[in-house]
């Protein structure tokens, strides 16, 4: 498949027909079990191509989420972990990979400028640890219960987050 | 002897690159280890925002000296998947092409500092003369020898030099002559085995959950390779077998690696015989629309992942890496501890340390 | 307050001397005619040349990899490029090195180990800034992590341009490098 | 003519020239001083002063042939190197002969260094320790003759001093203490580890190449080397008691410290190993002793057992000797450069559990073959 070809963002699943559907493509099942299990905080679910799906999802949620991911959906693999910097938001995009069915969640939740925290997942996939502490430290994400939330890239006695906007 | 601490690096022969591991000994014995990275950070990231999306395929060729061309390439993708363009089907094919001479050189440079780390000079001579062969294909391709600024936002940036694939086809040959003399030298050394067999056990769960990827992983017996499970590019029609070995210690990950070279050769030989005639590049939009481009590759080293938020201007709103080595090296400790100091540069030379990409 | 005791000359110094000071002694003594006096001058004339003509034909970079030049300066001492010929080897330890080759960008967070790397290496040294970053940055220039030249805090002998450098480069900076050597040999003796 | 008489013939021929001159300056001079000229001149004439001043004389000489070779040796081993690795090694620095003047330029380079002792360090350690182990290195050049002619010499009844083998390797044996205090001085991690590392491996190595070297002892039925070479006129003690030359040959190479047993000064994972802290000359003479030593085991195993000095009648013995150790000097490198590092519990493990019984059972062998009468 050419790159160019996955490009857009897809047309969003259809709720309804995702969840009646019993022969479903894989997409489609992930989604309609995350949406049956977390039905109030999900949000704009979208197909981006084959294999790759978006769900918006309440902070409060995520832990218990990325949880539920890796232990009954078969998401074992935490590619990336990226905070995006918004006007009035902060971004936090989970880009999670499942080796069996083949496919790429992404996961976005939000979380506010004065209180940029959202909960660590390092406990569900030890491989999120290092990638948040980046977060924190080119960022200033605060990932409650980290192990050991501390600078990794730039010096200890840095002061500030080199990734946000209003640095220069 | 109580416990000591000792710091391997920044500068130390072992740590190929800038880093410093932190280990904990009792006597030779590792207890404890913690490794620390960013004594080369950049701030690409940062950079990236600055510059237009054209003026940042350079910056990308300088993440990862070792394999420069995959993450150029894996930025094309990337952006390419943000603006929608479509590349013709020659410049995939040179792109595959290139990509895999690219892998063949990336992994004949581990295998000359592994070889070097152990001890094993000739190793590492042999390594670096053999990887000429490949740099000058690719300085041919693109004028460079290191940071090849080759791909371009919808294609390649020059069509493939006159007898190209004639030089290709016998690089290939030379190296698959060299590669049996490799293993050879190698595997038949009994103190080659000795010092890597049972060395730096990562069970498959461990390498599950610490997200390590790319040779590591496929040396612990999960076998997943981007380029065959979720096919970028055309990868779809070669035909390839990823490699991998169940033993989980480092001369699984060192047979990896070896295979994977062979497969590379065959896939250079298929993109020879393959290569579609017509154009090599369409005109990207200088602008890109607002939204999200993904991509992600496999890289020498693991996966290598992009993301781009594009907000209707000609410079990225946000880029972000994923480097493969930067999990893989917070999973060391895990490796390390229990083992010998002389068996620190076993591990850590196994996992093919390039710290360029890791701090970015 | 109790008065500390005369330290500088007297008799009881000739009598009385520890060893440590008699040879600091023997030292000042030996420089003193040795830098003035036309001894010195002559050994100078008749060592001059040939103590230089050791320093500048074994040169030892130290092993200090830090990003792309590095590589490049691994394939200098392979067999295509062979820099073994013109006697450079490189050593891993600051100890026992003569040119600090910086190959990369430096950051905040390594600046004050290269100094101290620098610090480490016994006289006679050079640095040898390899590749556009060691110089002024390079693609890196403005980042908010990158020191812009690596001449900031290390005094730099040698510019090899190049992003990366290539191993010819290099091997011509170091011939560079001797012919600096060379052009500035000095007297042991009389440090002239 | 051996080295003795030639020696004692330079160094008779000097002391009568000055005690012509002396004597002639106390016959200037009032009666007085004439006594005290005299005695001085009698003293230098002699034999204890003659012979005193032979044997210094007769090891400047051993001294000055064995640096030379050592230098043959680097360039050599550089050379060779070079051959293995595709490329030319030393090139440029004397260029007319070969790029051989590069090893001197090194040396010439280190000894205009400016030499750091770390703040930290034991001083008298740090100083003591290249002293004792060039020292006791040089040492054992000196017990090892090149011929029944070319050695030192105490008489002119022939070459070597007497029991030259069991001094031959009691010096060898003492690098690892100096080694010890040199890593322990520094106060570096790197180089205690070094050290220590060190010292397990020669402890551990020393013991079987002493119980082969008795094995050859048994067969020669003699403790200086003439005997020892003269015993293998018939054949060569590597052939009877191959099992121990193999053994042997191994543990010189882990006494040496090339290549697949140099865990002490691993460049890999500890940064130059026990010389990490050592600077200009200090370390150009650590540098220069690890060949000198590795030449030293070359001769060892020469004279033990490849037949020393004999030779078809072609060319002079102390020729033979030296391409007999060349060629065993040869082996180990190239072993050196293409095989890679052993690991320290590797090492040890091979030490005592397999060379050990080999090295008893080699004895045994020789015991055999004595009690048979076939020595």
């Amino acid at each position: 498949m050419a790159a160019g070809e996955s490009g857009r963002i897809g047309p969003s699943i259809d709720i309804e027909r995702a969840r009646t559907r019993i022969d479903e493509e894989p997409e489609d099942k992930v989604v309609r079990r995350l949406m049956e299990r977390f039905q109030a905080t999900i949000s704009e679910p979208a197909m981006l191509g084959k294999g790759r799906v978006r769900i918006r999802i309440d902070k409060k949620d995520l832990f218990d989420a990325c949880r539920y991911l890796k232990d009954s959906l078969g998401f074992e693999h935490i590619s990336m972990i990226s905070a995006v910097e918004y006007d009035a938001r902060f971004d936090i995009v989970y880009h999670i990979t499942s080796y069996q069915s083949k496919l790429l969640l992404e996961l976005i939740t939000t979380t506010t400028k004065d209180d940029p925290s959202v909960d660590s997942v390092s406990s569900v996939w030890g491989g999120a640890n290092w990638q948040e502490r980046e977060s924190y430290d080119l960022m200033g994400i605060v990932f409650k219960n980290h192990p050991k939330l501390e600078r990794i890239l730039l010096p200890k006695d840095t002061l500030y987050h080199p990734l946000r906007k209003d640095f220069r | 002897m109580a416990e000591m601490w000792i710091n391997m690096g920044p500068q130390h022969p072992m740590t190929h690159g800038l880093w410093n591991l932190r280990i904990k000994v009792d006597g030779e014995t590792i207890t404890d280890a913690e490794p620390e990275v960013g004594y080369l950070h950049r701030g690409i990231e940062k950079l990236c925002e600055d510059r237009t999306y054209t003026q940042i395929i350079p910056i990308t060729d300088r993440l990862c000296y070792g394999s420069s061309l995959t993450w150029s390439h894996l930025y094309c993708l990337t952006v390419e998947d943000l603006m929608g363009v479509e590349v013709p089907e020659r410049a995939e094919y040179i792109r595959v092409m290139a990509i895999e001479m690219q892998r063949i050189a990336s992994h004949l440079m581990w295998l000359a500092a592994y070889a070097a780390d152990l001890g094993m000079m000739v190793g590492f001579i042999y390594g670096m003369r053999d990887r000429e062969v490949f740099i000058d294909l690719l300085q041919a391709l693109s004028g460079s020898r290191l940071t090849y600024n080759y791909p371009r936002i919808g294609g390649v940036a020059h069509d493939l030099p006159h007898n190209f694939d004639r030089d290709a086809l016998r690089a290939c040959e030379y190296m698959e002559k060299k590669l049996k003399e490799y293993e050879d030298i190698y595997d038949g050394s009994k103190v080659f085995m000795m010092r890597n067999e049972g060395i730096g056990l990562l069970k498959k769960e461990d390498a599950l959950n610490l997200g390590v990827t790319g040779p590591p992983l496929r040396g612990s017996g999960v076998k997943y390779d981007l380029r065959k499970d979720m096919p970028y590019s055309v990868y779809e029609d070669i035909d390839f077998q990823p490699r991998s070995h169940p033993a989980c210690d480092c001369y699984a990950r060192y047979r990896v690696r070896m295979d994977e070279m062979w497969e590379s050769c065959r896939i250079i030989r298929q993109t020879v015989k393959k290569m579609p005639k017509g154009k090599w590049r369409v005109v990207a939009p200088r602008n890109a629309p607002e939204g999200t481009g993904f991509g992600r590759v496999e890289d020498p080293r693991g996966e290598a992942v992009m993301y781009v938020v594009g907000n209707g201007t000609d410079r990225p709103y946000r880029l972000k890496i994923r480097s493969p080595i930067f999990v893989t090296v917070s999973a060391a400790p895990k490796m390390l501890i229990g083992y010998k100091v002389a068996d620190v540069v076993a591990i850590m030379g196994g996992l093919d340390m390039c710290i360029g990409e890791a701090d970015r | 307050m109790k008065a500390e005791p005369d330290k500088s000359g007297g008799i009881g110094q000739a009598v009385m001397f520890r060893s440590r000071d008699f040879l600091k002694w023997s030292d000042e003594v030996l420089e003193g005619v040795l830098r003035r006096s036309p001894v010195g001058a002559g050994i100078d004339l008749v060592t001059k040349d040939f103590f230089n003509w050791a320093t500048r034909n074994s040169i030892y970079p130290l092993h200090f990899g830090i990003m792309c030049c590095a590589l490049e300066m691994a394939v200098a001492s392979a067999p295509r490029f062979d820099a073994q010929r013109f006697g450079v080897i490189y050593r891993s330890t600051p100890r026992q090195c003569d040119v600090l080759l910086v190959n990369g960008p430096v950051s905040k967070k390594l600046k004050p180990a290269l100094r101290r790397l620098y610090d480490q290496m016994p006289e006679p040294k050079w640095v040898i800034a390899m590749g556009e970053c060691a110089i002024s940055g390079g693609p890196f220039y403005g980042s908010y992590s990158v020191v812009p030249g690596v001449d900031q805090f290390i005094p730099v002998d040698i510019y090899i341009p190049g992003c990366p450098a290539r191993p010819e480069a290099l091997i011509d900076g170091i011939i560079k490098l001797q012919k600096m050597i060379k052009d500035n040999r000095k007297g042991l003796m009389t440090g002239r | 003519m051996n080295l003795y008489e030639f020696c004692y013939g330079i160094i008779h021929w000097l002391v009568d020239l000055v005690n012509n001159l002396w004597y002639w300056l106390g016959d200037l001079l009032p009666w007085w001083f004439g006594d005290f000229f005299t005695a001085v001149g009698d003293f230098a004439r002699s034999d204890g002063h003659l012979s005193v001043m032979t044997i210094l004389l007769e090891g400047v000489v051993i001294l000055v042939v064995g640096l030379v070779n050592v230098l043959n040796f680097i360039w050599i081993d550089r050379k060779l190197s070079g051959r293995i690795f595709d490329f030319y090694g030393p090139y440029y620095v004397g260029y007319r002969i070969g790029g051989w003047l590069q090893n001197l330029a090194d040396g010439i380079k280190l000894f205009t260094k400016e030499i750091i002792t770390p703040a930290k360090a034991d001083r008298v350690g740090f100083l003591v320790a290249p002293i004792v182990f060039v020292g006791s290195s040089v040492l054992v050049l000196a017990a090892i003759p090149f011929s029944h002619n070319f050695g030192i010499a105490t008489n002119d009844s022939g070459a070597g001093i007497p029991a030259g083998v069991l001094f031959a390797f009691a010096m060898f044996a003492i690098a690892p203490f100096a080694i010890l205090v040199a890593g322990w001085s520094s106060n570096n991690k790197y180089t205690l580890i070094g050290g220590m590392r060190s010292a397990a491996q020669m402890m551990s190595y020393e013991i079987p190449m002493l119980l082969i070297v008795a094995s050859v002892l048994l067969l020669a039925g003699g403790f200086s080397f003439g005997e020892v070479v003269d015993a293998q006129h018939d054949i060569w003690f590597a052939i009877p008691l191959f099992l121990g030359f193999i053994v042997f040959l191994v543990c010189i190479v882990a006494e040496v410290e090339v290549q697949p047993f140099d865990l002490p000064e691993a460049e890999a994972e500890l940064v130059e190993g026990w010389t990490t802290e050592y600077c200009g000359m200090r370390f150009g003479l650590f540098m220069m002793t690890s060949y000198l030593r590795g030449y030293a085991g070359g001769a060892l195993t020469t004279a033990l057992f490849l037949g020393g000095w004999q030779g078809p009648r072609l060319i002079p013995d102390e020729f033979w000797f030296l391409i007999k150790a060349y060629i065993v000097f040869f082996v180990v490198e190239w072993m050196r450069w293409s095989l890679p590092r052993i690991r320290v519990d590797q090492i040890l493990g091979l030490g005592w559990k397999r060379l050990m019984p080999l090295a008893i059972l080699n004895l045994l062998i020789a015991a055999a073959m004595k009690t048979m009468g076939w020595f």
